[in-house]
């Protein structure tokens, strides 16, 4: 399942709600994203991220979200999917995505987990702007991120 | 055909969402950049690194020489940064 | 920190306490393993666990854990880090383990939580009985959990 | 020096802990084995395949020529199946 929305999310209320009754369920990964209070790749430059908000792509977002998920699930044997997205306005240690598989083996679990984080990071349309106190940032796509989600392709 | 821009490329557009209708011999998305460059100053300046643009039609992903037709749905942003 | 317990935990709950307020925090990945109600690899074998036993070696069990927690600390930087285990008798749909790792990077807390759930379930001493309509079984350790150790040596 | 016995050796020796004196010479995990072996036909049983036995010597896993000495806790158990 996909949801995309603005309000904050209650992650143990979500996992009991995924993994609830489905006794073929052997493992649960979850990755939850939060909001950093520091800048870039430096921990030291701390408390200058103000928040941020999250634009995104009404309809595309949910478009990509469900071509990712349905991707997963023809790569491993899940029971379930769960991706939550927020966007708007967040403050430093909001939550602002989560990523939960289930599946009867904890290395699928792991792995369509793991993949749904890095495909998301690259092919869903969201852009983030850091308030610092030096003004407004976009944030630049980082090539990590598309070479973590291109080893999936490798693994295809 | 609709044409929305994001982040910063909205910005520096000045605008969100335009509706355009280019001449008959602009048929791909790469031709759409070309022809929209001359609209403004700002138009210029978002789309003169195709480099750091993405385009999308009907909310799909696609290249520079993709077709596109009136009533299309096309959209210009930078790389994604969500997650 | 590690935990060993005959009782329940609430996923919700630790995965609250667990990320509080530390802003360089920007993402937590969690494992969450339950006793399915299936034999072995087969789901068709369904519903003939009745539940299984988990029997452990108190003071080796937590000394090993703790060992597999430094050997992630030092591979990775993390914030966190936390496991549950529990022992016991523990009906199918039970939770049995959580693993859950905090990074300011998603990378370092996927491969970290994988790596402590592939150590723990080699280096760990516990070992499961399963209770079936057949009599009681003991559940055999599985080549494929060596495996999926063991390529942890590689990556070091 | 303090034995213990868990999962399925437990019950094939049927006790989880004894406390045994064995003679001098047997000074690594590999001889008390054979020691313990010659103590009942479930000592035997437990400890026939080595294969998949594995031993710890003070909540160290060790291998069967780990030295031994009065006063360590030496556990025999199968290979772990927890997580």
């Amino acid at each position: 399942m996909i949801r995309v929305q603005t309000e904050d999310f209650d992650p143990g209320a979500e996992l009991e709600a995924f993994s609830a009754g489905n006794g073929k369920v052997g493992g649960i990964c979850m990755f939850l994203g939060l909001v950093r209070d520091y800048l870039g790749d430096d921990p030291e430059k701390a408390a200058q991220v103000r928040g941020m908000t999250l634009e995104h792509y009404p309809g595309m977002t949910e478009r990509q979200l469900e071509a990712i998920e349905t991707e997963a699930r023809s790569r491993w044997p899940l029971h379930d999917v769960l991706v939550i997205h927020r966007y708007g306005r967040l403050d430093p240690g909001a939550r602002i995505v989560l990523v939960a598989t289930a599946s009867s083996h904890r290395e699928a679990a792991f792995q369509s987990c793991h993949f749904l984080m890095d495909w998301l990071k690259t092919k869903a349309p969201f852009w983030k702007i850091e308030h610092t106190e030096d003004g407004d940032l976009w944030v630049d796509a980082k090539d990590k991120d598309d070479s973590a989600a291109a080893r999936w392709d490798q693994k295809k | 055909m609709n044409v929305l821009y994001f982040a910063w490329l909205r910005a520096k557009v000045g605008m969100g969402e335009e509706r355009v209708v280019p001449p008959a011999e602009v048929v791909t998305t790469g031709q759409l950049v070309e022809w929209l460059k001359a609209r403004s100053d700002g138009h210029a300046q978002a789309l003169a690194d195709l480099k750091v643009v993405r385009v999308a039609v009907n909310q799909d992903y696609v290249g520079w020489d993709h077709p596109i037709k009136p009533g299309d749905e096309i959209a210009f942003f930078p790389p994604v940064t969500g997650g």
